[in-house]
């Protein structure tokens, strides 16, 4: 075991893949001699070559784009997007190629690429650097929606996102990329896609989160705590395939259920989770399910930033008036 | 001839003129008689293929079907030279080449009656399926280049895209990033004049298609795309720059889409009679024709072999109507290589469905 | 009063606003000579000159990008997007700009940008040509959106969304392009954003639905009323900002509700809707509010799209199963 | 001199060498001496500017902030030609140019403070906000240069990309729709070697960043952008062209950062010392104060004024801390002209909130 940040866990199991599988390879705007402008593939290129860990040109399109040939080709491209607000020129070849190679040739090409990319907000960053774009990319048929909220999880889940033969959108919560530090296992290790977490039983309401979000409920989980109220915490782990059944299992048990994104209110995951439950456990629901996300609006700057975004208050504001329905 | 021809030089690389007749000693390819007559030959079978096509869309047994015709000595030059280890990265207007790396006809019908199975190219080595977002595909030459580059490859990427895509943003990102890597990847730009109703002069103020090249340090040429014995020479020299590390190339053939853009469209709405005579006189297919007559090559009945192409490109379209049905799996199969199990309850969702529509209708 | 289809109907309003509006431009690619693949902006150019009505270069970013700067300027654009399938290209431009720039510049600069498109499946068409990606555009903040189901509404949303000074995602069902005929007012005449229109009053599920799916729900309609089930169809008419009121009144009374669209299942218009629901009208709904909609599949090409379209029948088996729950 | 310094001949632009002796007599510009002195002081104050900006970084009292330390002159230059009618359109290392067009210090560090009233430019005529997303603001600039022609304004465009941003497809689009629409549009790429760690050389093949206007048959040259004189000539001459409707014109000015990125970016990874002093020997400042003193130019004390200029610099500064909080109202107002009512809704959700959290919390 070592101590890892998130930052050191994703950079520990690109170099795990890197050393295990030839085939694999790294690139993105400065992601070769620079190590990135979060250092999250800090030291790959010295060890694995710079055929297979590299500076891109600045073109998100080509990018991604050119990842699409390498697949075809047969090599596993892991492509970096500098922040994921920067990903939208590559969205053509996100949607129509990338999303699409696999059934488009039936089966004989397959697209096992991760996209990587900070995102969220909460760090004082200028305008496109704290988007949250999960939900959109989670209602492209054919991609699969991957975001950790440990370094542990973020090791685990990239080591099966690289194995995945499916492409996925990797999206590693920035805002705590160093913040939390976690004794985590040397060797491989693999989380698998598609199966939520439950980190905290209860019995009053579940709280589905991810991401940096997660840190936010656990601390509206002490205020909760403190009114004597007993939530549940699952941890989605992936936005898309959802686990329904860990969902359900938990909103059967406990009757309520509260979303918590960083992304914009409107079409956005709490709306996705709500109407899975409503699907899944529709008789057990003892109050409406809720969501506290971002509004209908911009990411503000910094200085108006606080206002957008979750923190312990909004959620148990939230969890209070839920549980008292 | 890169040097020759540099797109700086503003001179359009051409061999034979209108008539058949050489122009331009120099860089008269050597080709082979047989390779030719067989050329040739190719080029008339996805001629008739292609008018054969047309047909069948007004016969409504097709949809949408976008026809090459005019355009055959560009595949036409490709297909004598690509080889079985090159790779493929089509548009959708090139079928002779698709033909030369083992597509079939039936997979060409099948797709343009609505079947996703045409475009697993099961028989075709190294070919990708088609593509419908202008000038994506060019991104995707690239990076498979990349790949040939790095695991040291004797193979070649040839990929193909309209004038028209010449105005995407993916298209200077294709030749940047294959400029900046040096990988053996063919761009050939089929400058046919029109992107559907739009003229190439709307599309760029360039003085040429081919010295854009001049803006990603790649080589590049104009060639007249109606003269296979230029295209021939072109292609074949690209192709041995590539082998040699010496890529990547950017060919601007020039031609004219005879045909409308899709059968869905009318070009009488934005072209006159008179530029549709003049191109004419610079059918591919009557000039290289005329050559093979000057040599004495052109011994062969060619009436009769249309008469046979056309029952093979028929008997190719049966075979395509006559596929199985669409199964309900494939809706689903080939979305994920590990599906999820919300989609597979999508699918037994449906099937429920059907059984219950089918109580309910009869 | 003069019939009219869907085509001849935008068509008249285009022409109406660029009377009106010198201002106002329209551009994109084959629009001008052509009159656009489908004939929409047929007749536009001869009318109001090359400089207003014209052919762009085929490129989706710069169609949309020229646009952010053509409406600083002062112009007012609308574009045209060939195919909705075609308008990723564009989605940075969309995204970073067109929904931001009015934000951005703290309201100097508006953008009263329509951004044409037909979408949506039924046509036989190739890949691409069948996409319904309304619900990734109704999550991006600072974008409207907004679907007609008729001639008399595609005249009067467009005549709003020219309007507007909110830049407006119009999308165009292509599918009934031509299939639907009706009396049109002649003259100018303007129908709100954000209002739903309830076209059948009824008592037993609210079904609410946009675009080419209003005469499929029509149609499942007949079957429903000879079932002895009452209807109560709301057409959304604007994916964003939703109609809540509308909605809730109507599941107020009916008590259940089906969202009916062409798109991706997951993450989708109807989740949207089932979360509205869930928060204005929980205490009222009598069973789970479900969704009638694409499979989370790339639509197939024409010989397997009937599968995944929705139809009178799929959506009868719905309502029959939301009715008897 | 677009003909004479066409980039396929090669050649750049250059007026004055390192020590600021004219070596290109031909070119120089006539500049009034009043002009220049001025010139020089609004480069120097935009320097001062720039690197106490960095040091308020430094101090934690920003946030991060990309320095223009070393490209001076070529804002310096655009400052001196652009005018109250023309438009500016930004990157985000151009401050001389913003500052010309009335773009406010305070409102330059309230945007690096994160607040967006500083993008109105409330003073400014014809700013548009910066651009975060490299490159998409080309597009912005060939829009409204649409808009100045077909009203017949009299009126350019000039907008700024790093080199970096040509890899982009938006700059490829931008500059070929100008280019089609023959728009009075000035596209300056200030190339400082490096896009981010991520050199040049990464970006393009090409020979040159002003050759890539052959690929969309506009205007292109290749200046020295550390050479004022230079930068003033082309700016000067494109502008006349623009105005005559001869454009666009795309200039590459060849520049080095001489700081880091931004402020979070640690140069020393990515680049030599060597390679700093080698630059540092054509700083842009240096040689046109070695001009201006050897013209007798230089008559006044540059201590005083940088001493002054910080004071200003400062008093500015503080306006900006001592901003107005950011009301909740914001938030929300701008997002649309006519606000939907869910998102007044989630306004007032949120206000009742806040109350609720006040109670709790105290
Ligand atoms: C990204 C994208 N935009 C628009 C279209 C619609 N479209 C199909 S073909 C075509 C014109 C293509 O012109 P060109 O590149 O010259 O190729 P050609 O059809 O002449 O072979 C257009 C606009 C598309 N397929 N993809
Ligand atoms: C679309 C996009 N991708 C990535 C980034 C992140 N980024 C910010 S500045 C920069 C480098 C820009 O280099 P260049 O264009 O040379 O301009 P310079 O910073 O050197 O002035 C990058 C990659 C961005 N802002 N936008
Ligand atoms: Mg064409
Ligand atoms: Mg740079």
């Amino acid at each position: 075991m070592k101590i890892m940040n998130l930052v050191n866990a994703i950079n520990d199991a690109l170099d795990i893949k890197l050393k295990e599988d030839k085939n694999m390879i790294v690139y993105g705007q400065d992601v070769g001699v620079e190590g990135g402008v979060f250092r999250v593939t800090e030291g790959l290129q010295v060890k694995h070559g710079k055929d297979r860990v590299f500076d891109a040109p600045l073109a998100e399109s080509g990018i991604a784009g050119t990842a699409v040939g390498m697949a075809i080709a047969g090599l596993r491209p892991v492509i970096e997007m500098q922040f994921s607000g920067f990903i939208y020129p590559a969205f053509n070849q996100i949607i129509s190629h990338i999303a699409r190679m696999h059934n488009r040739s039936r089966g004989r090409y397959r697209m096992p690429i991760v996209v990587r990319m900070p995102y969220g907000g909460g760090i004082n960053a200028l305008e496109h650097h704290s988007e949250s774009f999960e939900a959109g990319f989670a209602h492209i048929p054919g991609l699969k929606v991957v975001i950790p909220s440990t370094p542990h999880d973020a090791k685990g889940l990239l080591i099966s996102a690289i194995e995945s033969d499916d492409p996925i959108i990797f999206m590693e919560p920035k805002r705590i990329y160093r913040a939390i530090k976690q004794e985590v296992q040397e060797e491989k290790f693999a989380i698998p896609i598609g199966k939520a977490a439950v980190l905290q039983q209860g019995t009053d309401v579940t709280i589905v989160a991810y991401g940096a979000m997660i840190r936010e409920v656990q601390k509206a989980m002490v205020l909760a705590k403190q009114a004597g109220i007993s939530v549940e915490l699952i941890d989605l782990r992936t936005i898309y395939p959802i686990d329904r059944e860990t969902i359900a299992q938990s909103v059967k048990k406990t009757g309520r259920i509260i979303t918590v994104t960083e992304g914009v209110r409107s079409f956005g995951v709490a709306s996705e989770i709500t109407q899975i439950v409503s699907e899944d456990a529709f008789l057990s629901l003892e109050a409406p399910p809720k969501r506290v996300t971002g509004f209908d609006t911009i990411v503000p700057l910094p200085r108006g930033e606080h206002h957008y975004m979750q923190d312990a208050y909004k959620i148990f504001y939230e969890i209070e008036k839920t549980v008292n329905y | 001839m890169f040097k020759e021809y540099s797109p700086l030089n503003k001179k359009i690389f051409r061999i034979i003129d209108n008539n058949g007749k050489v122009k331009n000693k120099k860089w008269m390819p050597e080709i082979d008689n047989k390779v030719l007559v067989k050329a040739y030959k190719d080029m008339l079978f996805a001629r008739t293929a292609d008018l054969q096509t047309v047909n069948y869309q007004r016969q409504g047994r097709i949809f949408t079907y976008p026809p090459n015709y005019g355009q055959e000595a560009i595949s036409g030059a490709v297909a004598q030279i690509i080889r079985h280890d090159d790779w493929l990265v089509p548009a959708f207007r090139e079928m002779g080449a698709w033909l030369a790396k083992g597509v079939t006809l039936t997979e060409v019908f099948l797709y343009y009656m609505g079947n996703e199975d045409a475009t697993r190219f099961k028989n075709a080595n190294k070919v990708i399926p088609f593509s419908v977002p202008i000038a994506s595909q060019l991104l995707h030459a690239t990076g498979i280049a990349y790949e040939v580059k790095i695991h040291k490859k004797k193979e070649v990427v040839f990929t193909f895209v309209g004038d028209g895509g010449t105005s995407e943003g993916d298209f200077h990102e294709a030749v940047n990033f294959a400029g900046v890597w040096k990988v053996p990847v063919i761009f050939i730009v089929q400058n046919n004049q029109y992107g559907i109703s739009t003229p190439t002069r709307v599309q760029t103020a360039s003085e040429s298609i081919a010295i854009k090249s001049v803006a990603y340090g790649v080589k590049g040429i104009q060639v007249d795309g109606n003269d296979f014995f230029a295209m021939y020479a072109a292609v074949q020299e690209a192709h041995k720059l590539a082998l040699a590390e010496d890529g990547p190339i950017l060919i601007e053939a020039v031609t004219y889409r005879k045909g409308a853009h899709t059968t869905s469209d009318d070009p009488t709405k934005y072209r006159t009679k008179e530029e549709e005579e003049r191109w004419d006189k610079t059918d591919p297919m009557t000039r290289l024709k005329a050559y093979l007559t000057d040599q004495g090559l052109f011994d062969f009945d060619e009436d009769k072999i249309i008469a046979e192409y056309k029952k093979e490109v028929d008997r190719q379209f049966v075979a395509a109507e006559n596929y199985t049905e669409y199964p309900i799996e494939d809706v689903f199969k080939y979305q994920y290589v590990d599906m999820p199990d919300d989609l597979k309850e999508q699918k037994r969702e449906y099937e429920k469905f059907l059984k219950w529509k089918e109580s309910k209708v009869k």
